[in-house]
């Protein structure tokens, strides 16, 4: 592997090499997901591997994570959903210029009556021939208004009971029948999406896994998230108790009150980091655990919390604001009030992505091993 | 103290109350409020002028013979907790609780009889203006000027977070001359009063900063009088500010309520879970909490008595506080939806939140209260 | 009543009175519980008008509800259950000792298998002829040692569903059959006691209210003892303020983080005594009401708080003790250690009486109407 | 920093934890702890030889020169967490970790050589003797004076909260010279020494109250040496104790769990509710957090570097306050049994909560630590 390393900076040095060419190479090289199969991004090795591919290209200068971040979705979760649950001839189609950007991915599984409870999904797929007919409303999707194609999760055997009925398929979003409207957040931006599909025409070549087997790619890509989003987000959160400090060392009417709210809160955000460490640890070496979802609580707490102060430290400036203007967060301008925008946004945090409520539910079942709330009789 | 006369609406505040609440789900419904806070002005002037000719409300605690109905505090309370409960967009809170409350006190029978009357019929916009480039509400911090020439006293100086500033008809100013610090009555009409509106978190309470640059006042009381008159009108703010607050959190559980009631998840109503269930009844016993110290507050601020600073500090922090812990609740009982803007919410969350940082943060109170309580 | 009250003051002068003759006078000429029948130390008056006599008595100078506490469970809800199920020949054999403080009652629901749970309950009382023959156990009962009466909860139809099937009995605390061992508390003391049943033998005459209702019975109990609870912590949360703001003006090393918890908690306790002089008025003009659920709840974490600030105040101080010496409360002597011994009994403040958990719950469901958890399938 | 390497125990490191913890389940399970807590020594003195001779627990960091393994502070954090989780009472805090602390860092060869030994055998029971009357681990308030007298020291003066004091064979004492605050060994057999126990609220550990009188004394190391040496091994102490610590509030979540799982209540065991439930999974964050710190610290302690400040004041605030919090969960998750005598759940909040108020209170390090981060 230091070899085929060697080879990608060689041939093409991060510095002189466009960006797409750099990661394509990579991708051909095996270096884009080292734990996926040969000819797919990968070279069947051990996933524990894929680290110190990210330190040496990091070093390098290669396009870090913060690039993928623009399909991070994709790369990080969707992709080995793929893997896992998919085919070679899929494989071919969709994860190279998965890898490389040029189509971006998005999740269509949440619906307006069904959030953190996937099972109760509506969102109808029924088959005709080779294809399958789709119909129904997707809610909170991010990145769809931009998005190539999506993951779609839908009921394709209403018969059957709650998680069994349901079955994965990818979408062309550009297709007719897929509607995307945007949808406004707290801050007045647009980071997420309704999409509306009337009788949108699916080949059944691109149902991933069998039918019915919906929920167990869902559960894939969920794992994936919490790892990603603990992953994502301690950056987020030291940058918070990072951004505080800073404030703290330009507030010039400080006391010992705050000062001790903002010890506290470093040091949760200095043990965050150091849990995550170890989260990030098991990550490399095994299947994703549920480290992701202590991740997720934590920092999810943190933020709001650490937002909190610095509007308390801001005193009555914190009641300024910028504009509610509805924007696309890729055509966010940071004015000067930057932190306000985060202050309100960080409320999101314990929702998107498995709410706080969800994240103890999991730790409490699947870390402490406590018993599940009954299904309702009847 | 006699108690527990104070804890209880009567049963004539009551119906009061049910009317208030009436009118305002005619008049500022969240789509009212919705446009109102996209204008400049952000009010609407038809509904000011019915709000004092229909229901009296500018003129609640004026005297009759200013034109008022004559009003205790306690009435004050009940319809701020209606406006708070609505997010009422108006300048009620700068016209009838900050400029009314310095009128009322400032000793100065002419300047009443001037500028009472205008209020109470809703024909005048008044305000307050003391804080400056700090914020603080602290006559400390005041720098602006007021000198007079001729007769007649001109001001100069910046205000900062003027509360509905950029849409008083009257500003009530604090100035500095060789006596301390004076309260001036500035026309706005009158000229030498710059105004640029702030742009503000919580949209549906507007702000402005406003420049003097010579610009003509009268002084109001004696010179050097506001030491003795603010601290009793930011004490009143202090608490028409809570009663607005406790409105505010008690209008986001009944909403919380509303939804864990209905919406379901996982094939039970979500309000059956501990998680939502426990948050709401957490929600329930400060909403309570704050209401009882709210219609204690009350009281002391319609009685002579020295308990009024104690009141005044307890309900600030309390109520504050409070009032951000059921916002962010409501928004996390509601999900991804409580998090959108097509959802109210959100304002909810940035009133509360504004509101706790406009006359001093909920710390702030508490340091006073320990001073006051000798701690 | 204006008339009665003087003549019990006029004939039996409080300050020259025997504290028992005074309590009998009381009882007899119905001023114990006004709203209680004629006769049954009652005037069938409205529940209110016990507010104005307990004010007169106190300011006269007569024995207060303080001395009541020396058998508050009997006289604040044991009284009433009474009174509202049982019939006359049991109010004159029982009330009268109740209210003077001859007989101490106690109250016997709990058992080991069912804490919080009442409908779980699983000691039988089996009719033979005129007489119940009881046997089982019960445990974490209050004032058991030195009761000569208990009010007791016991299953008389095991085939019932779980609410069904329980029965009311008062039980003669001295009979063969009845033992009580004491049970030691966190701080050493002994405040609560198991009792054990062994073919205890209850005459029918001693049943309040008809079989199978002893579920109702015990709710008007549980209802009288949030309140009575309520209020008895009241006092206690404003005893628990005043110890720390009295320990504060003695601590020479302070500082403005204690100082704001110290305010913070003032604050609590003052909204909390104002919302319970507001379920106090409730309370005297209807029937118990949900606001005791409030306030014990309230009470409870408050004074948890203020005891663990005050361990803070005295620092290292903080770790001493006095004796962990077994005793009952009643022979307790107070050391220079009481606010550590206050510091671990508060710990007990949110399970005793009804759990915090099971506050909220009454809060979510009876206050704002959320819906009950589902019963489990099957 | 290189933090990956050090936030997971090594496989040697898991073995001897499990050797350490199958050993304290045999010679200290809680029947042993009620034993010994109502003694006036406190501990097993058979234990105690047996912990140096089978497993050489006290001379785990001493020098093999001196007798001991050599290892590292990690090691040692291992063995203070089983020893937190089994409430070990046994002067070992005190021996191995405060006296043996100075002992290493006192730059006296031939006071290793004449104390170490007898440490790592098990022999010698040892302490430090700082703080006075205020309580206060401070140098500043050592008012015990050292004299020199006919080519003896001598000591006089009371000192407070000594662990362990009441048996402690060896006592490292703070006392004040011309030059400054210098560490002293009294021999207890020597005369001049009286002890009274203290009456703790944590019985299973012991403290007491010694008074020199004339106690003769050796001087270790250089004169006035103890504010070089103390500042690094309060240090130490404080994430020593937080191993303890975090030992101890990882068996509260365990016995909250193993209830939780078990009792049932309305027809359902009350760990599927979510008050019991989401109380648990927010323990288990503060106790995988404060294991995060303390692994991290542990290897602060191992190495030279100049982290050490920074760790330990986070660790002791953080795991303080994290083993209060578990163990006061653990008795409302408990119910009536967890708050009854005859269940170990109390046994634990004592040790916790004297556990925060030992060396200083989570806010104290949380003040020391703002002060080392320049906020």
């Amino acid at each position: 592997m230091t070899g085929l390393l060697r080879r990608l900076l060689t041939a093409t040095p991060p510095a002189s090499t466009d960006e797409t060419v750099f990661l394509e190479r990579q991708f051909d090289l095996g270096l884009a997901w080292v734990q996926f199969p040969v000819g797919s991004g990968g070279l069947g090795a051990s996933r524990s591997l894929q680290a110190v591919v990210r330190r040496v290209l990091t070093q390098a200068g290669a396009p870090t994570q913060d690039e993928y971040l623009r399909n991070a979705l994709g790369v990080g979760m969707i992709a080995p959903a793929l893997v896992e649950h998919g085919h070679r001839e899929q494989w071919n189609r969709w994860l190279r210029p998965l890898f490389t950007g040029a189509e971006i991915w998005c999740q269509l599984f949440s619906e307006p009556g069904a959030g953190s409870d996937i099972a109760a999904l509506t969102t109808r797929a029924v088959r005709e021939g080779g294809e399958w007919v789709v119909n129904g409303q997707k809610i909170w999707t991010t990145a769809a208004h931009r998005a190539r194609r999506g993951l779609l999760l839908a009921r394709t055997d209403p018969q059957a009971p709650r998680h069994r009925g349901l079955t994965a398929f990818v979408v062309d979003m550009g297709a007719p029948g897929v509607e995307v409207r945007p949808l406004r957040q707290i801050d007045g931006s647009a980071h997420l999406n309704e999409v509306f599909f009337t009788d949108l025409r699916v080949p059944d070549a691109d149902r991933i896994g069998g039918e019915g087997e919906g929920w167990q790619v869902a559960l894939t890509i969920l794992m994936n998230e919490r790892v990603s989003i603990g992953g994502g987000v301690a950056d987020e959160g030291g940058g918070a108790i990072a951004e505080a400090i800073e404030l703290w060392h330009r507030t010039a009417v400080r006391d010992d009150v705050m000062r001790d709210r903002l010890v506290r809160l470093w040091i949760q955000a200095e043990s965050a980091r150091l849990l995550n460490l170890r989260a990030a640890h098991n990550y490399d070496t095994n299947v994703p655990g549920p480290e992701g979802s202590i991740a997720k609580l934590v920092y999810a707490q943190l933020k709001q919390q650490v937002y909190e102060l610095c509007l308390d430290l801001k005193g009555p400036r914190g009641m300024l604001f910028g504009s509610y203007n509805m924007h696309h967060p890729e055509d966010h301008v940071p004015d000067d009030f930057e932190i306000q925008r985060r202050y309100l946004f960080a409320r999101g945090d314990s929702i998107g992505g498995g709410s706080s409520e969800v994240m103890r539910n999991i730790l409490g079942e699947r870390v402490l091993g406590l018993p599940k709330e009954p299904r309702p009789a009847g | 103290m006699n108690d527990p006369i104070v804890l209880a609406y009567s049963e004539e505040q009551e119906q009061f109350r049910d009317v208030v609440r009436d009118f305002l789900s005619k008049v500022s419904p969240e789509s009212e409020v919705r446009r109102l806070m996209e204008t400049d002005e952000g009010f609407d002037r038809t509904v000011w002028h019915r709000m004092a000719t229909d229901l009296g409300l500018q003129g609640l605690i004026i005297p009759e013979e200013y034109g008022g109905s004559g009003a205790s505090f306690r009435e004050l309370g009940v319809v701020l907790e209606q406006m708070g409960a609505a997010l009422l967009t108006a300048p009620y809170l700068s016209t009838s609780v900050l400029a009314t409350g310095v009128l009322l006190r400032c000793g100065d029978d002419s300047a009443r009889a001037d500028y009472l009357p205008g209020i109470a019929s809703g024909e005048t916009v008044a305000t307050l203006a003391l804080a400056e480039e700090s914020g603080r509400w602290d006559l400390e911090d005041v720098e602006t000027r007021a000198v007079r020439g001729n007769g007649r006293w001109r001001l100069n100086g910046t205000k900062n977070f003027v509360l509905d500033g950029h849409v008083a008809d009257l500003v009530l100013v604090a100035a500095r001359t060789a006596s301390g610090v004076g309260l001036f009555a500035v026309d706005t009409r009158a000229g030498g009063v710059g105004r640029e509106p702030l742009s503000t978190m919580d949209q549906t309470r507007k702000q402005a900063r406003l420049d003097f640059r010579d610009a003509p006042a009268r002084l109001i009381g004696a010179e050097g009088s506001a030491a003795e008159v603010l601290p009793v009108v930011l004490d009143l703010a202090a608490v028409a500010l809570a009663a607005e607050q406790v409105g505010g959190a008690r209008r986001c559980l009944e909403m919380s309520v509303a939804h864990a009631g209905e919406r379901v998840q996982f094939g039970r109503p979500i309000g059956s879970f501990q998680a939502v269930k426990h948050k709401c009844a957490d929600v329930l016993v400060e909403v309570e909490s704050a209401q009882s110290i709210v219609q204690r507050a009350l009281w002391a601020a319609s009685e002579p008595g020295d308990d009024l600073p104690v009141l005044a500090a307890m309900a600030g922090s309390y109520c504050s506080d409070a009032y951000v812990r059921a916002a962010a609740e409501n928004i996390q009982i509601h999900g991804a939806m409580g998090f959108s803007w097509e959802f109210s919410a959100h304002l909810y969350l940035k009133r509360a939140k504004s509101s706790e940082l406009l006359l001093g943060s909920a710390a702030c109170h508490r340091r006073r209260l320990a001073g006051l309580l000798g701690l």
